[in-house]
């Protein structure tokens, strides 16, 4: 039995409750208990860093000092912006013992910062701490024949010393998960490429040209749906695919799927277990491409040529 | 600490396998029961080796070229006398096969005024550091004390401690006893005595003598190790230990707590150094 | 009975202007070893200098001293002007009262006078303490060694030979050539890489005064200059070169098949190659890592074949050892691997190569006979893009400095792209273009206009697959605009970089390397082609990058100053160095602890006149000795000294005022 | 310990020893041994650049800071000099690679032992001034010959006639 100090984040319980549903479903199934931290607040994303340092530091410092109370090694968070606000505080404030005795007496009544969690993105737990190996043991309905594309967005990643975990250009931690599961992750190149989050209120069309590439790509790979561990990302790209179909004339239908909703699948949860009706382009399509077999494209026999080419003999 | 026997057992057992030419080793004198350094060349004298609190010479000195003329000798050293050797041979003055080390640990020689002579109350290490053979048992590496002249002479003002060292100088008889009583000091020719720098050391004055032991202490900086001959052999009675114990606890403190002859192959603080070494006292 | 003669001179109004000179010269007047003393307007002119020789002669002088300028200005002037009156040069004394006191003391005319007497009588007492001292001559072995087959190596190796002095040519691959040869063409002027360096190559194998040791590396190197000795490792070819034809039936008969490192890994080579057809010398060597003789005992297949016999699996690596003068670092220089750059998708794609490749591809000989491929399906292609400061100036994945030759290199390639594939277009994204040199710009000027190749200034952000295509997305910096091109094929001109065993050879040369591992030269701007180590020079890209004529002008000033060594059979040494009095000597051997040269060694001497008995004294090595004294200020005895900066000199100068 | 300068009556009245005074005017003479390649350069450099500097120092040129001698200073302070000033290349900038430090560590033990038999520490002072350090040179050289002013004329161990 695993504990994990559990962060939401705003989003898990309005426009993206599907994420954080599945997720203590599969939490459970890994016999993770997930104890969210009382009283959270929010993690000042987006707004709070524009405006004060000081500010921005204090409302991350606030949650990590609660989370601190409830002795446990690890901090999951849900969602990626969260996650990067929390763990570049950490960083900063630990790097500044003096900036962070100051903000800690002045603003934060519910006790002392100690800076001793470990703070990881769910999906980072999901790779470093439960395993490749113990996920797979837990499958219960492979999703081989599903093809799908990995987009982890801007933050999940970056900045490398602060998130210290994979790759901040090309990521492969949620391409491995999702084959561990059976399905087939496609080379992506637009992994990491910036979906014009921050302004999905102020100005959208900059969102729909960005977010449009990524889809563009996407269906480019040839992947059946997209996957994602950042509700922004899943905003951006469900919420807007229709304007951006009106916009560029084509057609993608990409359903944007939670990597922990493909994971509870893949678990045996039952579909309606999924919330799949929040979704704005409906997924169920893409779904039945499980169990479909995939043709062995000819890319695997070159590679077995490529280990040849070390040595051979006619 | 009486090991009377023991050397006398071992001299003539090192005489009986000719393992040796000469034995250096102590007597008792006729007239007072102080000793005096003892060099036998015949089996026949050993009864009258002796080794007791009262062996306080530094017998390493006899190891000289001029004296041993590179024989084959069996030596008794004490704790400090063989740290000297130890430089002896680093230095490559002895052939290490040409000498049998009679090593001793030492409990410590007695003054004049019958108590425990200071450098023996302050001594670092009284076993021998290099031995063939050793006498008594171990006592092990003691810490290092700064010199109780020296932190007294501290507290005075510099104008007295200039006053004090010109009284030393000028009762200086440039005699050299000091220089022919230290082991270390083994030049072919002391510089001096050399015709080059004689003009400049000067004459039998309280300058000639400041510059001649302040010369001779720079040169034993790092290489003393305080078995106080020079001091035993000054007809004069000068503290010259002062000097010596002053270069030696600015080396201890600034150079990572050197301290002479106490490893094989170390030549003394001058001769190496640490990127690290103070700096701050340079503009 | 010292006779000194003092010359105080005026430097116009520099000294004139604010030290009295005339009392000075009263002054010196007054010391009584002074015999003449005299005052003139400019002592370093030729009156001035005649004045002196004069004076030398007729007041029989046994010591100058020249009061004016710093003796690090004019001391070599002087010491002439000593020698042509047939005085020892190094009886001179310099007083240095321009700089020390009439350029410090301006506002203080008294003071300054002063001071500039107590210079003199300073001088004058040193200069009584003078000794004759003789130039060193050290004898220099004739030979040199140059470590490097690429056409920097060539260069110097065949300049020097070409002066008659011998010279050793050691490379470390089984040819000589080097990166050149992997050029195709080269620019600005577009001539054909292999046509001028093949016919050097052949030079270096025929020159009658090059040894040429391929497939060999140097191991050790001790001595001093003029008088070094090298150890040499022959790498076992398992081939008898003596005997060996070179007739090729054994590579053609060679069933293992290798990634060919000369055509970049593209294509394949056999165990027992030549690196390439025009290779010097043109025999094949075994790669032992691979031959399944050597590695599993069968096979041997070459062996039957070799009508000489010339295959002796059995063979080992040779040391040999050589005694030489002068050494020529010549390792030239490596390419970055431009892995860190993953959102090009570097390594995923088989598309994107590097420039070396591209070059490899464009060559007549190259593997795909002169006509650029895209590796993954073999088509020709038509929208190539060419990204320059692939890990050039680039603090956060590679170096920060400028490669210096990719701008101009970058510029050829679309130049040739367009000759073999009239219907490509070539992009270049670039930060700036660096094309400084003769030709140069207008080079650049002619892939811009003849071959309308495409300059957009910027940096590539992404490249990503859009079917067979690759997407190039980058910022066009003069619209303001992000631009994307659909590329068949993309090259990046990756960073030049030292040799990786740089820094190895350096410590066993004993010669310093910088950061980066370039070899460091002894000034940046007034010896460039020396080592801070007599004797040991460097041409080429092992001391930073350099495209192909500023290489071979650096080879040729190395050879022009290993033959400046070499004139004379021997060396002239200045003779201020240590010598050691061994009567006084008591062979505490502590000066050779401080020595920073391992100038000193010991002597065996008899004890005493006519002695058997033999004692151990120290010993100075006048070859390796540079006179900074540090031995005579730890010798107790008083056994050393320094010439021309004795402890009588010293000491007479500090008593003197 | 030492008793600072005091002025009295237009008279210099040594820190060292107040028994001993000099007129106001009295000029010490400094003895400047400096390296060739640093420091004499350097030297070279403040006069090159016409900066002005006290004109108490005799300047001597050696190859190296591990030239120097301990009893050169000392020689120095028993004959010539009211005080002495030694200077080398930097650390790491030796021009025979490791000189200096090796002179560093002597000039610490014989500033301690001259400082112990009576020496006032500013007498004898060490300096690294590298050969673009054409300023510090003066600084430096402007600070010894304040210091030793202060301290007044040397009267001890000087030998009349050698």
């Amino acid at each position: 039995m695993n504990k994990l100090t559990y962060f939401p984040g705003c989003s898990a319980h309005g426009t993206s409750e599907e994420f954080d549903h599945t997720l203590k479903l599969v939490m459970k199934s890994l016999d993770v208990q997930m104890e969210e931290i009382p009283d959270w607040n929010c993690c000042g994303a987006t707004s709070a860093h524009v405006m004060t340092e000081n500010l921005a530091l204090a409302l991350p410092m606030r949650n990590l000092v609660l989370a601190e109370k409830l002795d446990n090694k690890t901090m999951g968070i849900a969602c990626a912006s969260c996650y990067s606000r929390m763990k570049g505080t950490k960083k900063h404030l630990d790097e500044n013992p003096e900036l962070a005795r100051k903000i800690n007496s002045t603003v934060i009544d519910e006790g002392e910062y100690k800076g001793t969690i470990d703070i990881k993105s769910m999906l980072q737990y999901c790779y470093e701490t439960i395993g490749l190996e113990t996920i797979k043991s837990k499958v219960t309905k492979s999703l081989s024949g599903l093809k799908v594309a990995c987009y982890y967005g801007c933050l999940l990643t970056r900045p490398k010393d602060v998130t210290l975990f994979d790759s901040p250009e090309y990521p492969m931690s949620m391409d491995l998960l999702m084959e561990a599961l059976g399905a087939k992750a496609m080379e992506f190149d637009y992994k990491t490429e910036c979906c014009g989050a921050s302004f999905s209120i102020s100005d959208t069309e900059i969102v729909e040209s960005l977010s449009g590439k990524i889809l563009e790509v996407a269906k480019e790979s040839g992947a059946h749906l997209i996957v994602v561990a950042c509700p922004l990302c899943q905003s951006n790209l469900d919420m807007r695919q229709p304007d951006i179909e009106k916009h560029t004339g084509r057609k993608f239908d990409l359903p944007v799927m939670y990597f922990t909703q493909l994971m509870a699948l893949a678990f045996g949860y039952p579909e309606k277990e999924l919330r799949l009706p929040k979704h704005i382009v409906p997924v169920e399509a893409a779904l039945k491409h499980i169990g479909e077999a995939i043709p062995e494209p000819e890319k695997g026999k070159k590679t077995k040529k490529a280990v040849e080419a070390e040595s051979e003999v006619e | 600490m009486e090991y009377s026997k023991q050397i006398q057992e071992i001299a003539s057992k090192l005489f009986a396998e000719n393992k040796i030419d000469y034995f250096v080793g102590y007597k008792q004198n006729s007239f007072d029961d102080s000793q005096v350094p003892f060099l036998i060349t015949d089996p026949a004298e050993i009864p009258k080796l002796v080794f007791t609190d009262q062996s306080v010479f530094n017998l390493a000195n006899y190891l000289k070229p001029d004296h041993t003329k590179r024989k084959r000798v069996g030596l008794v050293v004490k704790g400090c006398d063989s740290r000297a050797l130890n430089l002896m041979l680093t230095e490559s003055q002895v052939k290490r096969e040409n000498v049998y080390i009679i090593g001793i640990c030492c409990e410590g020689v007695l003054n004049d005024k019958g108590e425990k002579a200071q450098n023996c109350v302050e001594c670092v290490m009284p076993d021998p550091v290099v031995y063939d053979e050793m006498i008594g048992t171990p006592a092990g590496k003691r810490e290092y004390k700064v010199n109780v002249d020296i932190r007294e002479l501290a507290t005075k003002t510099l104008e007295e401690r200039a006053d004090y060292f010109e009284s030393i100088f000028e009762n200086c008889i440039r005699c050299n006893a000091c220089r022919h009583s230290c082991p270390l000091c083994y030049c072919a020719k002391c510089c001096i005595d050399q015709e080059t720098s004689t003009l400049y050391h000067g004459a039998n004055t309280s300058s000639g003598a400041m510059h001649a032991l302040m010369t001779w202490s720079l040169h034993l900086a790092g290489r003393c190790v305080d078995c106080r001959n020079c001091e035993k052999a000054c007809p004069s009675h000068l503290p010259l230990h002062l000097l010596h114990k002053q270069n030696e606890s600015v080396i201890y403190e600034n150079f990572q707590q050197h301290l002479a002859g106490m490893e094989k192959d170390d030549r003394g603080a001058f001769y190496k150094y640490n990127l690290s070494d103070p700096d701050d006292f340079i503009l | 009975m010292a006779r000194v003669g003092v010359f105080v001179c005026f430097c116009g109004a520099n000294i004139a202007g604010f030290v009295d000179v005339p009392a000075v010269v009263q002054e010196a007047k007054k010391i009584k070893e002074v015999k003449v003393a005299i005052e003139y307007k400019y002592m370093c002119s030729d009156p001035g200098q005649q004045m002196i020789r004069d004076a030398i002669v007729q007041n029989r002088l046994t010591s100058v001293v020249v009061a004016a300028c710093s003796p690090r200005m004019h001391e070599k002037t002087f010491r002439k002007a000593l020698s042509d009156a047939g005085m020892n040069p190094y009886m001179l004394e310099v007083a240095n009262i321009r700089e020390h006191s009439s350029w410090v003391h301006q506002k203080d005319k008294k003071a300054a006078t002063e001071k500039a007497s107590d210079l003199i009588r300073m001088a004058v007492a040193k200069s009584i303490a003078n000794e004759q001292l003789h130039e060193i001559s050290v004898p220099v072995t004739k030979r040199a060694l140059v470590i490097g087959g690429g056409i920097a190596g060539i260069q110097a190796a065949l300049d020097i030979a070409d002066a008659r002095i011998p010279v050793t040519l050691v490379e470390k691959s089984p040819s000589i050539g080097g990166r050149m040869a992997q050029l195709d063409e080269t620019f600005p002027t577009l001539d054909c890489s292999q046509c001028i360096l093949t016919p050097k190559m052949v030079d270096v194998a025929s020159h009658p005064y090059i040894e040429l040791i391929p497939y060999s590396e140097v191991i050790e190197l001790d001595g001093y200059v003029g008088n070094y000795k090298a150890k040499i490792k022959k790498k076992a070819s398992y081939v008898d070169f003596s005997t060996c034809t070179g007739c090729g039936t054994c590579t053609q008969k060679c069933p293992v098949k290798v990634p060919n490192e000369f055509n970049m890994n593209i294509d394949k080579r056999k165990a027992i190659y030549t690196p390439f057809p025009q290779a010097v010398p043109n025999k094949p060597v075994i790669d032992a890592e691979h031959c399944t003789m050597l590695l599993k005992g069968k096979c041997g297949i070459c062996a039957k074949f070799c009508e000489k016999g010339s295959i002796n699996f059995k063979m080992v690596d040779e040391v040999i050892e050589r005694e030489i003068g002068a050494v020529v670092i010549a390792t030239g220089y490596d390419l970055w691997d431009p892995k860190p750059y993953e959102e090009y998708g570097v390594g995923r794609y088989k598309d994107i190569i590097t420039s070396l490749e591209f070059e490899r591809m464009v060559s007549a000989s190259g593997p795909t006979n002169g006509v650029p491929v895209r590796p993954s399906d073999g088509k020709v292609p038509k929208n190539v893009v060419f990204i320059k400061c692939i890990g050039s100036r680039d603090e956060a994945k590679g170096i920060e400095y400028c490669s210096k030759i990719c701008c101009m290199y970058t510029a050829k390639h679309a130049i040739l792209l367009h000759h073999k594939v009239p219907d490509s277009h070539a992009y270049i994204f670039y930060m700036d273009i660096r094309a400084a040199g003769k030709g140069y710009e207008e080079f650049v000027k002619r892939a811009q206009v003849e071959t309308a190749a495409t300059y957009l200034r910027g940096r590539v952000s992404k490249i990503y697959k859009k079917g067979d295509k690759l997407m190039v997305r980058g910022e066009d910096a003069q619209i303001g605009q992000v631009v994307e091109v659909e590329a068949d094929l993309v090259v990046l001109a990756t960073a030049v970089i030292a040799p990786k065993d740089n820094p190895a050879l350096a410590r066993l040369l004993g010669v310093s390397y910088d950061k980066y591992g370039y070899i460091s030269e002894a000034h940046p701007k007034l010896r460039p082609v020396e080592t801070a180590k007599a004797g040991i020079f460097l041409a080429g890209c092992t001391q930073a990058p350099k495209d192909i004529p500023d290489t071979v002008a650096q080879a040729s000033a190395c050879a022009a100053k290993v033959c400046g060594l070499f004139a004379g059979d021997t060396m002239k040494k200045d003779p201020m160095i240590s010598t050691i009095n061994n009567e006084y000597c008591s062979g505490c051997q502590n000066c050779i602890k401080v020595c920073p040269y391992q100038a000193i060694v010991t002597e065996e001497i008899p004890l005493g006149y006519g002695s058997k008995e033999m004692r151990t004294v120290a010993k100075i090595n006048e070859g390796v000795c540079q006179g900074c004294g540090s031995c005579v200020a730890v010798c107790r005895s008083m056994a050393i000294n320094l010439a021309g900066f004795t402890d009588p000199q010293i000491i007479n100068e500090i008593v003197a005022i | 310990m030492e008793t600072e300068v005091k002025e009295a009556q237009g008279k210099i009245v040594s820190a060292e020893n107040p028994g001993i005074t000099a007129p106001a005017d009295w000029q010490p003479v400094i003895m400047g041994i400096l390296c060739n390649w640093c420091s004499y350069a350097g030297s070279d450099l403040t006069g090159t650049s016409r900066i002005q500097y006290p004109p108490n120092i005799r300047i001597i040129r050696v190859p190296c800071s591990s030239r120097v001698d301990p009893w050169f200073i000392i020689k120095s302070l028993q004959t010539t000099a009211d005080g002495v000033l030694i200077s080398g290349c930097h650390p790491g900038d030796c021009h025979y690679i490791a000189g200096n430090y090796y002179a560093r560590r002597r000039f610490l033990v014989t500033k301690k032992l001259l400082n112990f038999i009576g020496y006032h520490e500013n007498r004898v002072q060490f300096s690294w001034v590298s050969a673009a350090e054409g300023p510090k040179f003066a600084k430096v050289v402007a600070k010894v010959t304040e210091d030793i002013k202060k301290l007044g004329p040397l009267h001890r161990y000087k030998k009349e006639n050698f």
